[in-house]
């Protein structure tokens, strides 16, 4: 079968307190890799308030990292699984992002140019 | 050998005194430079700091130029037209004139002022660039007022005739020996002439170049706080010099300003901080706030530095803090306060804190607080001022600080309408929207962090490194691209 | 007409001595605020920066309100409990009181001191002011230690109690003639007064606070180097008024101060980077150990500015900063030190610093090294110290240092050990971890550098220009999201 | 009491003197750091900027080191070969020796000036310490010129044998009473010996260095022009230290020298401003630009301070920045200047500026501007300059300020090429490219705002919190996983 | 049916003064929320000048926000669009960004575990 | 045919020195346009130290570019073969990033409103 298929790419936004143990987590689950984005987002919680020389501002886009993880089709349910729990612990009522998949279909690495899953 | 040179001009002259009014006077212009400059600059929106510290730069810059060749001699030279004051000469003005020859290196002298204080004990140079460093801070104290919209071009334009027409006035009457002098209001260093006058003219040029975007206006974040920490406190130490250089005399009284110009800012500050604490809406305390504080204290001592003890240095930076904080929280939510756009709210911390402080004088001026002891001859007698709350418990100084005010309020507030108004006839005082959009970027071409992306015109010819030739390896690439459904 | 006037108080008052005095104090605040506070604002990781400078700038104001209303005449007015060292006068604390008043600008005196010591040639305001500057920046060497957990309020409350209760006591005993000034021992300006004790107190405060949050000491990376330079370089050269300052006369001796005290820190600073070069983990020179040098340097002359000559000067810098490097390096790596979380490393730039300074003033004190010239008067004789080095080479000052150290470090442990406990009985030392997760947000409202895209509450109605209405070329977008499989 | 001590020395020794050599010493000290330090590390790219600032820390240390074992007594000591000049002992260079010992607290003397001016009011170790902040801001300023590829070791090395062949040599020339001085060549308080010697010498080490990454010269952009205002302030305040500090009396020549000091920079500065306007290709005012021309101002007025009147300070500036704005816009895109890397332009803003203002000191010396007033003994006269548009017109002044000048440049350029090539004999002088590419961090392992993800080495155990145990829902997922097609 | 294979993600390279308008007219017509990311895009537009000491340096990467936004597929061409109508307004001769789609197989709301459209 | 189907999206994760080589080579071949997204990378090599007053702190996050380029399918071989070639270049021991590929339905160029292969 034809493996560039079932390659995928699991996107999550998530706190940035919750970067370390997201990346341990992974890590310790044998993902092979990932990459980190500062990013803000439009969150219908949390629009923490700051106060500059007594003029309230609001910061509706809060600052949320968004993880990419290439990752072999069969490990994707554990992945997301994983992330879930991990964005599932209590906090202070405020949001905690989403996780999002999408078909990839070719990887290479460029250092050996290896192809579709060794690649990962 | 020694006795064969004397390094100094006059007898009378003092090493000691002509160190310390040089000293005094380069803490004052670190005030402004980089003070002000790095504290406005870190305190404005990132997109507009690049020009709040240009235009304090070359404020500083215009202002000196204009000092040496005609205004210097308008604030501290020989009346324009004579008056006479309390049976002494006087007047509102002083005739404009160069201050730049070899003569600066006589005796300093304020004619208005012989006999009235003791002989100056340093060149005329000294006193010309003491008096300097306080005429440049002024324009670039309500450089806060318009910062964010104000056209740079007109800016080069407003300085020299604000510096000419309002500041050297309000100088010459208060500190030049002309009419409010002669009257027996005072001002210690700066309250009126610069403070008040900063916050009233800042008011109104914001009020007639008009507000910010509304953008920038909804998103008036500062930029960087270290910057805003670093100019604050040259700002605070600084003060040393500013208070502390104005008796012309490294003499006891001069301690005691620098004493009572720290009191009052530390009760200034810790108020604010208490009130932000317990009555601020989100009730935590701020830096920012801290250093408006901090500031308020600064100016309400100004006026009055070495003529309260320090219990009245105290009370003047609580009371001040207080109505100041008041005013920032409740006044800028109505009427007027609310429709100007006064962007770092000089009007507060400087108008208002300035006017306080010199009305305070007449409260609080401790007469016992010697400005100048009383010489040997007979008839001499020291000099000091006394408040409502000593000796015969009279309001005469307090209405004299009172008309004072008044009479700076109103010459400065017209005298910087005109200016802006004329000016407004032959050049935008406003930038156009669409720069106004970008900011530094539109208006100088540079940022105040650049991007390390950045590369020189040019500089972009394709590398021979990597030419994309035939391309390695087609069928697996093409596979995968053909690997879709 | 000049004879009328004489602008200073008392005989013998000198403005050049007065100049120098309030130049010397100016200086060493500007090591304050902005030096510390931006150096430690720039140290600190990105979320403790705001909350860093405002403890700084809250504590500076603290101290000058404690010093003004009681805590001067604690250090140096008469003594509370008289005793007697060596038949003179002497005592362990002074009486406290107010120095507020007009008598301020009187000569200045320090009760015990008179006969020891040339009169004053200023007045009480000049060395009130000059005192403080150096009360004050003691607990904000020793925020150092605690920043990262320590509960803002709490804060506010400590820095007066320690004020008034360690830092005047310590400062008696030395300079306010007290039993060790006494005793004959000596600290320049402050190795055991100022840095012993902030050192002391600062690993105390460390350990009754407790820790930062695991993860912030596994994260511990500065935010800003420039800021780092900025307070870096002011430190240095303030310290010219810091050392400079002490002799109380702009004499020969004040000039070699600064000297030595420059030389100590070249020394001192070369030596760090040098062992960063050659012993270091990576093998790489950096700033911030050239700065931790630096630092050594300028604490450890301060006890012996004036008392070593130039070679001196030399030797402690190079002893101090070898022995403090391989503290840094070694030391913190075992027990206590490893357990304590002394957030900046307050205890060995500062604690350590100092000690090696003072006792090595019982080394290298140079006689010949005139702190005060022998007057007219027959019996007068010049004062200097002898170290071990000199003279008969005796250990005698030597151990006086090593007692009075260890007095400034028994003391401060205990006192600041109390007062934190007590204060901990009221409220929290510490922040909760909540709130140190986030830090300066959490407890400001602010943060270091803003988000420009913060925006006023209140202004997000949405705009007339763009309304979701009736879509144009749907079909085409249709088709467009109908074109998958 | 009070006549039992004297506080000073030698008679003939003024408090005020000292107070202000000292204060002014300490204003150039804080030009150095943090001035230049933070200018220049806000001005090179953000990958340079530690590596800068640590340049500025390390090669300030290791000035004043040499400068206390041999080299002050190289440039203002007795000479090493003696020579006569019109009669009186002269010499080019001063022989070495140290000046640590207590004998540094007499009186200050320069044994070739002895009745040539003032017996000096202070004592050596303030004269050893102002000349030491001269000395020591050098090597700082041309520093940068080879910025972005200098090794940091070679830098170490090189700076002490600089300090003592080449600005030793340039100092005792025209300071120490040497040659020059002989011949009658001024340079106030520097325009020669530091910045002329500082842009030559930048100029010939860069072009024997080589020059920085293709890659970093076309990505030139500065990394924080917050930091660069902070540096460019302290700049020019502190230069009235610098300038007003040179007649080592706190006379009326130093407050005129401060004050034209700040006349020139106020015009060069705003003739930069408005050439940006009018001129540059952008049509822009830049600050940058502003800090440029302000540079220029300070730099061209520094040989000639105190010997020209307020106009002629205006003048200085207006027409070196009109030259060094031509020289950067054109000059800089031929020949050499195209080829040679001088990373920020010193041979600009300090060589040309430098040369321009010396030379104008033959032009527009004003005889009326008197340095040092005659004394009561008969045939002492009042010292004093004269150039050519005034007394008797002559040209004698300015072939002199020429003469010096090429000296200067010609000793300079070969001590520095000599220098360089000789320590490139045993170590290399420039980074390797593999290092350049990444700067700070490969140099020194810090970069100036470090990323707050940086974590501690060995603190990355995985927590409890989560492991990946079992996983919930996995049909859930599964399903999910398998919805496509 | 099954909703996954109907889910899009809609990114938007869009100018950064067009994101407050953009934001407003997403929440205004009921996106769920959004993602904005600071980047840099190679326009053959708009290469602005900057000049810092005379040197004129020319940013040839021009500040952009890119914007991501899960969606139903049924709102996608709505949100198109929107942004369309956005991004088209008449503006100095200059690029004005990209909008593309692509599809996303599963989207999870970490703070519940909600699975699908209900997590958009 | 239907175009839509046949645009991709091309994701490079490269070290930010190859940055100018990777666009002059992008644009000498002719992509329309790209987008620079800086983000942190979790790399199995290149853990670089940082030390600061004596602490060793280790940067295990390195940052990288992410370059987004819409492609149309034809060219995809061609711009992930050179990217490739850029990345594979010797370089101290060190990770090089990785090259993926995704489909994109639609693109939408927000000036002119142009939909599919023109709007690249
Ligand atoms: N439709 C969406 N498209 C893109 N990102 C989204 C979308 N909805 C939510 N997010 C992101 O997920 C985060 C969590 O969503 P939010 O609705 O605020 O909290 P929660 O989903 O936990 O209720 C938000 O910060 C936002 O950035
Ligand atoms: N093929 C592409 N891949 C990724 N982004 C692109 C592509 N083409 C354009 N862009 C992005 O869209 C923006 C607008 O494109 P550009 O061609 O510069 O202007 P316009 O499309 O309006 O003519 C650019 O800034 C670029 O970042
Ligand atoms: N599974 C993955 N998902 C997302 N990004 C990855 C993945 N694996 C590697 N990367 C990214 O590609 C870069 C190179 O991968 P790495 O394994 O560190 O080096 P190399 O692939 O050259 O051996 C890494 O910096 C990482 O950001």
């Amino acid at each position: 079968m034809r493996r560039g298929r079932l390659m995928k790419l699991i996107t999550a936004v998530i706190r940035p307190d919750d970067l370390e143990i997201a990346r341990r987590a992974l890590s310790a689950f044998g993902a092979p890799g990932m990459t980190v984005t500062p990013l803000l987002a439009a969150s219908r919680w949390n629009r923490h308030l700051e106060v500059y020389r007594a003029e309230v501002l609001v910061a509706d886009l809060v600052p949320r990292l968004r993880i990419d993880v290439l990752a072999d089709d069969e490990d994707v349910p554990d992945l997301v699984a994983l992330l879930a729990r991990i964005g599932r612990r209590p906090r202070g009522g405020d949001d905690t992002g989403r996780v999002w998949i999408s078909a990839v279909e070719q990887v290479v690495r460029l250092r050996t140019g290896e192809r579709g899953e060794p690649a990962l | 050998m020694h006795l064969d040179y004397i390094p100094y001009p006059a007898t009378g002259y003092s090493s000691g005194d002509a160190a310390w009014q040089l000293t005094a006077a380069t803490l004052v212009g670190l005030m402004s430079l980089p003070g002000l400059a790095v504290l406005y600059g870190g305190l404005v929106q990132k997109k507009w700091a690049v020009n709040t510290m240009l235009m304090a730069f070359s404020a500083f810059s215009l202002v000196l130029i204009v000092w040496a060749l005609w205004a210097f001699n308008m604030g501290f030279g020989h009346p324009w037209i004579k008056t006479t004051v309390n049976g002494s000469p006087s007047g509102f003005l002083g005739r404009p004139g160069p201050a730049m020859g070899a003569g600066q290196e006589a005796q300093a002298d304020i004619p208005l002022l012989d006999g009235l204080m003791p002989k100056f004990n340093f060149s005329q140079s000294a006193l010309f660039y003491f008096q300097f460093v306080f005429a440049a801070i002024t324009p670039l104290l309500w450089l806060g007022s318009v910062i964010g919209r104000m056209s740079f071009k007109a800016w080069l334009v407003i300085v020299p005739l604000w510096t000419t027409i309002v500041y050297s006035a309000d100088a010459f009457m208060l500190w030049g020996g002309g009419y409010w002098a002669g009257k027996g209001a005072v001002d210690y260093s700066g309250g009126y002439v610069i403070h008040l006058s900063a916050g009233t003219a800042g008011f109104v040029a914001a009020a007639v170049i008009g507000p910010r975007l509304k953008r920038d206006r909804e998103h008036g974040a500062p930029n960087n706080l270290l910057l805003c920490a670093t100019g604050a406190g040259i700002l605070w130490l600084g003060w040393n010099g500013f208070n502390g250089g104005d008796p012309y005399f490294a003499g006891a009284d001069a301690a005691a300003a620098v004493v009572n110009t720290n009191l009052a800012t530390a009760a200034a500050l810790l108020v604010w901080l208490v009130m932000d604490y317990a009555l601020s809406p989100t009730k935590k305390p701020t830096l920012l706030g801290s250093i408006n504080g901090m500031i308020v204290g600064l100016v309400t001592i100004t006026p009055a530095a070495g003529y309260v003890n320090g219990l009245g240095a105290i009370c003047l930076g609580v009371i001040s803090s207080t109505i100041v904080w008041t005013a920032w929280y409740k006044l800028s939510k109505v009427w007027i306060f609310k429709k100007v756009d006064d962007t770092l709210g000089v009007v507060y911390t400087h108008g208002i804190a300035g006017l306080c402080g010199g009305l305070l004088v007449g409260l609080f001026a401790d007469p016992n607080m010697i400005v100048y002891p009383a010489g040997t001859a007979k008839g001499s007698s020291a000099f000091s001022v006394t408040g409502l709350f000593y000796g015969n418990h009279s309001w005469h100084q307090f209405w004299m600080q009172l008309f004072a005010a008044l009479t700076v309020i109103v010459w400065t507030a017209i005298g910087t309408f005109v200016i802006l108004r004329v000016v407004g006839l032959f050049m935008k005082l406003r930038l156009p929207d669409a720069v106004l959009e970008s900011g530094d970027l539109a208006v100088h071409d540079e940022e105040v962090s650049p991007p390390q992306t950045l590369v020189a015109v040019g500089a972009a010819s394709p590398p021979a490194a990597v030419t994309p030739t035939a391309v390695e390896e087609p069928e697996s690439t093409a596979s995968s691209s053909a690997s879709e459904p």
